[in-house]
């Protein structure tokens, strides 16, 4: 990558839910502008290292740098505040409030980034947001969830985007439209650290790769690599 | 030895198991295999009775076991394991394993005898075909992750189960710890001839050992047959090996 | 250290008590009587709180029944301790058997609700009922049971009429404390440490919740009426705030105090929390306030409890030892 | 059959009864859906409201408009001592087992219900009617104070304020969507520990005014507390804990019961209560209108 210090810099992160420790020291760069992706099968650590960056599950040992500056073990909201937003991977729509509440809630002021995000924006993005305003979020189709639980977190402009398998549970055509929009995102400008087991959904949008394996970083580069060698893609990710 | 008929279930308008219908032989090792979110761990909970369907029907050896209480569902030869691990986390190793010997046995409700010895000789056995008698005195909260989803199908297996439900038996394992595992699980399900019906992400461990394969994708049944018929599926590859050619 | 272990501490303990009444004073003696009933009434506590994990805010209910069976079967229908006795842990059974059938049917948090709801009723009616319990007057000059045979035996004969009903408390706490004992050491108890620490996997090894839940409440309250009917006749009257949120709060800060996660840490908690009582009230009339207090201390710092404490104490000596 | 005035008048008593009822269960049902706390002291704070209001009109005696003053502080002092509560102690037994925040809140039972003696003695204190509307007035047969005519009129409208400020106001969708999911809603930005400490303000608030607003029909004495809390657990057994309407019904409920319920057993009427509690607990162990507890 070129010489510019990255935004997010995770050294060597340990984290563990309670006994049972889960990431040996992972450490990721992103870069301003990039999409970088965590590739890797369940349960290798894709999740607990999104949530250890978020402060939702601190690490036990290493360091998060967000610019520069640590924010290691910071409350979840100043995470966010300090222009991090989170899209989990089960979604997690406040069911009983609608469309628009649950965009609503999530508004913050405008910063740096790729900014201005207004629930018109988010609808523009997302049209079939924009007809479903008044239904609550517990009575939408998975992929309509999985919309309005990016755009929830586009609603606090985040100038990095952690997008935690996004595609999962979706089916294909929503799948398609969903990477065109991150694409339309990334287009804009929004720096995103994406987890994902699909392989073709990741490497259409990925600049740089990442593959986790228990709990660790097993390969590291360009997503043109991956792209291009079928033989070290089937070693990594053995399909 | 398990039917499944049209099993429908919907959680505040979304419908997460659509209509399922799936059987299982005697003898036979099955997987259901899905993405996330695809209605595996419902379905299981419909079969086990934790929840209850808003349609269809469950049997289990022919007899109709739908909307039975999981108590219920236990003591007529169902077992399961938990996709997060499920023990007594406070009890010992070897007491988690004792205490489902005293309940399968109908012991539970013995206010007078001493529990220390009892089914002693059973549960060292079982879990010494588990590996796990050496550490039969430690409390089990503190084993480790692997350690813990063998003792919970060392729980399973003490209710003598005929069908046992294994929801993720591998997930958030080593590599050596998955092959472990798998290699414990084919060799006992051959040794106490049982049914076996799992869910599984890990495609390695699912192609290995199942002799049919269930896939399961936003709550319907998109593809069944055996491995290599799956395998060779150009839906499923669409759907859930997330490649198309 | 596994010589100490292997004494017998319960029978120890029960002869070392036996010898109070000995040591001459009347204040011990009555102490020691508070002590020993109060500590049968947590340790029946602690079947539900330290074994199934469930929190009951009611406890004093079944310890009231009893003690108002007790009372009202000796003093009013003349009947004899060999039945009143008994009839106590029956009737505070059978209250616990209707009240725990709805409490077992809902979650920890209501299931904290409902019996402190019910306790109160069961309040409400002991202090209003004129006619049967005495109302707010209560019901004074319970007799004491007939233990004329003692003044035969040795030793005890000279002892006073309390010497010997403490005698007697001695022996049948020791007695419940035996029985709850094989309880908790039985496959049943066993079961029940399964659906403390996890509900839904109890019931999938087969086992019916609701019912065991049922069972130890009824058991529970059983034991607690038995403490209430010795209550009764050593506090020489029977009265409405045996059954007042108070007094449910007190046993629950004594097995707490003590340790739930052990079979005598209740008794301990019972007594040191009694001999507390002792001291405090001599200074001051705001009990409450001070056990409250303790409370709030235990909870930030010594979740465990006196016996959870010393036990993790004697762990690290010993870790250091073989260090 | 009794008079149908008679019947008139004690439906009105169980109303006015059910809205004091309302304020204290609707605080200890918002405290409970979002904090997942079971507050025991929801009823001390109660008590709290009652002998503050009865200090501060003692404070101001002479002074007519006393009673609103001492209305509005006894809810605010006792917001105050809420906040105190969760800032200091209760937010650092949040992570902990279910049983150590019982248990804590239990014990603020013991030491305020003491404390109350201590500052205002063990003697019933009363407050008389605050002059403007210390009158009645007669309808059908029935003689109504104009002070319960308020209280009927202010509990609705508290109850129709309280729902407007949940549905319409950006607090109120902070609040129910903290109740839902309160780990995203961090992860969105939002400072949920000072929501929760706000939500437990505002529910100590709705007690403290209770409390203050009973003191002109109730004596104030000390177990006030108690006998409180253990019917705002009815309440909210019957209604739904968490449901903020099923509370609303649950209090008109209760307060019905217990009132009509004195005519078939004039001396347990609380065994009317309990009859309908077992019922409820029978058919829907999560109240009228409330929902499961997921598990």
């Amino acid at each position: 990558m070129s010489g510019a210090a990255p935004v997010l810099e995770v050294r060597d992160v340990h984290t563990a839910y309670g006994l049972s420790r889960v990431l040996f020291g992972v450490s990721i760069e992103v870069h301003a502008g990039e999409c970088v992706c965590l590739l890797g099968r369940n349960g290798v650590g894709k999740t607990t290292t999104m949530r250890s960056i978020m402060g939702l599950t601190p690490p036990s040992a290493g360091r998060v740098l967000w610019k520069g500056s640590d924010i290691t073990g910071w409350a979840p909201y100043r995470v966010a505040r300090a222009g991090l937003g989170f899209v989990p991977e089960d979604r997690r729509i406040f069911a009983d409030l609608t469309v628009w509440e649950n965009l609503d809630v999530a508004v913050r002021a405008a910063r740096g980034g790729a900014g201005g995000f207004s629930i018109e924006r988010v609808f523009d993005l997302f049209p079939k947001l924009g007809e479903l305003t008044g239904r609550q979020g517990g009575f939408l189709s998975g992929g309509e969830q999985q919309m309005l639980t990016i755009g929830r977190t586009l609603m606090g402009n985040p100038e990095l985007l952690l997008l935690d398998e996004p595609s999962e549970g979706l089916a294909p055509i929503v799948v398609d439209h969903l990477r065109d929009q991150i694409a339309r995102l990334k287009g804009d400008g929004l720096t995103i650290l994406l987890a994902e087991q699909n392989v073709e959904f990741s490497l259409a949008l990925a600049d740089r790769v990442y593959v986790l394996e228990k709990g660790a970083i097993r390969f590291s580069g360009p997503a043109a690599r991956l792209r291009a060698d079928e033989a070290l893609r089937h070693e990594l990710l053995a399909l | 030895m398990l039917e499944v008929r049209g099993v429908q279930k919907a959680f505040d308008g979304f419908q997460a198991v659509a209509g399922v219908s799936l059987s299982v032989a005697r003898g036979e090792i099955a997987a259901i295999i899905g993405p996330n979110g695809a209605g595996k761990t419902t379905l299981f909970n419909l079969v086990t009775g934790h929840i209850r369907p808003d349609a269809g029907s469950v049997l289990l050896e022919g007899r109709n076991i739908t909307g039975l209480p999981p108590h219920q569902v236990c003591r007529r030869g169902m077992g399961r394991s938990f996709q997060r691990t499920n023990i007594f986390p406070r009890l010992s190793v070897f007491q988690n394993v004792q205490a489902a010997f005293i309940s399968h046995r109908g012991r539970g409700l013995d206010l007078l005898s001493r529990v220390d010895r009892l089914y002693r000789d059973e549960t060292d056995a079982l879990l010494a075909s588990l590996g796990l008698l050496e550490r039969a005195g430690e409390m089990s909260g503190f084993l480790s992750h692997g350690a813990q989803k063998q003792l919970e199908l060392g729980i399973a297996l003490a209710s003598e189960p005929k069908l046992l439900l294994l929801d993720e038996p591998t997930a958030g394992m080593s590599a050596a710890e998955t092959h472990e595992t798998i290699r414990l699980i084919s060799r006992l399900a051959r040794e106490r001839d049982l049914t076996l019906l799992f869910t599984e992400h890990d495609m390695d461990v699912v192609f290995s050992i199942a002799q049919r394969i269930t896939v399961l994708h936003q709550g319907h049944v998109i593809a069944e047959g055996a491995p290599a018929e799956v395998r060779s599926d150009p839906e499923v590859r669409r759907v859930y090996l997330g490649e198309r050619r | 250290m596994s010589a100490l272990r292997r004494l017998p501490w319960g029978l120890l303990g029960v002869l070392a008590a036996l010898s109070v009444p000995l040591l001459g004073s009347r204040f011990y003696t009555f102490v020691a009587t508070d002590v020993a009933i109060m500590a049968l009434f947590a340790v029946s506590l602690n079947l539900l709180l330290g074994y199934t994990g469930l929190v009951s805010f009611g406890h004093a209910a079944y310890f009231g029944v009893g003690a108002y069976t007790t009372g009202l079967l000796m003093k009013m229908a003349g009947v004899g301790f060999t039945l009143a006795f008994p009839a106590a842990g029956l009737l505070a059974g059978l209250f616990a058997l209707v009240f725990g059938f709805f409490c077992v049917r809902v979650t920890k948090i209501y299931f904290a609700m409902l019996t402190l709801a019910f306790a109160q009723i069961v309040w409400a009616i002991c202090f209003k009922w004129n006619d049967v319990t005495g109302g707010d007057q209560g019901m004074p000059e319970i007799p004491y049971p007939d233990l004329a045979w003692m003044e035969r035996l040795p030793l005890v004969g000279d002892l006073q009429t309390s010497d010997h009903f403490y005698l007697l408390t001695v022996v049948l706490v020791g007695v419940c404390f035996w029985l709850l004992r094989r309880i908790v050491g039985s496959p049943f108890g066993r079961i029940l440490t399964t659906i403390r620490e996890n509900p839904e996997r109890a019931e999938f090894i087969g086992v019916h919740v609701g019912r065991w839940e049922l069972i130890a409440f009824v058991l529970s309250g059983a034991f607690a009426g038995l403490a209430g009917g010795l209550f009764g006749i050593f506090n020489r009257g029977v009265f409405a705030d045996f059954v007042y949120w108070t007094k449910s709060s007190e046993v629950l800060i004594m097995a707490i105090l003590g340790g739930m996660g052990y079979f005598y840490g209740p008794a301990v908690g019972a007594l040191v929390l009694l001999v507390l009582n002792q001291q405090i009230t001599s200074y001051t009339e705001y009990w409450p306030l001070v056990l409250g207090s303790i409370l709030i201390v235990l909870l930030f710092a010594f979740p465990g409890g006196i016996v959870g404490a010393l036990d993790a104490g004697r762990r690290r000596l010993a870790r250091l030892r073989r260090a | 059959m009794p008079a149908p005035s008679f019947l008139f008048a004690q439906a009105l008593s169980g109303l006015t009864a059910a809205m004091f009822l309302f304020l204290v269960a609707s605080g200890l049902s918002l405290i409970f859906g979002v904090l997942r706390v079971l507050n025991f002291a929801h009823g001390s704070f109660y008590m709290v409201g009652a002998y503050l209001a009865w200090q501060i009109v003692h404070w101001f005696g002479r002074d007519p408009a006393s009673f609103w003053w001492a209305a509005v502080g006894a809810a605010v002092g006792v917001a105050l001592l809420g906040g105190v509560v969760e800032r200091v102690l209760l937010r650092h037994l949040y992570g902990k087992e279910e049983l150590y925040q019982l248990l804590f809140t239990y014990a603020l039972v013991l030491i305020l219900s003491d404390a109350a003696k201590v500052l205002w003695g063990t003697g019933q204190l009363s407050v008389s009617r605050p002059p403007g509307i210390a009158g009645a007035f007669r309808f059908l047969d029935t003689t109504i104070p104009y002070y319960n005519l308020f209280i009927l009129l202010l509990g609705p409208a508290i109850a129709l304020g309280f729902w407007l400020m949940l549905g319409r106001t950006r607090t109120g969708r902070f609040i129910r969507a903290a109740a839902l999911d309160r780990e995203m809603l961090g992860a969105l930005g939002v400072n949920v520990s000072r929501l929760y400490t706000g939500v437990f303000v505002l529910g100590s608030f709705l007690a403290g005014l209770g409390g203050a607003l009973v003191t002109p029909v109730k004596a104030i004495v000390p177990g006030m507390d108690v006998e409180i809390i253990v019917e705002a657990f009815i309440v909210v057994v019957i209604g739904g804990l968490g449901s903020f309407w099923g509370t609303f019904l649950g209090a008109v409920i209760y307060g019905q019961v217990l009132s009509f319920g004195i005519l078939v057993f004039p001396r347990f009427s609380i065994f009317s209560v309990f009859a309908l509690m077992a019922v409820v607990l029978i058919i829907r162990p999560w109240g009228l209108l409330g929902r499961p507890l997921k598990t």
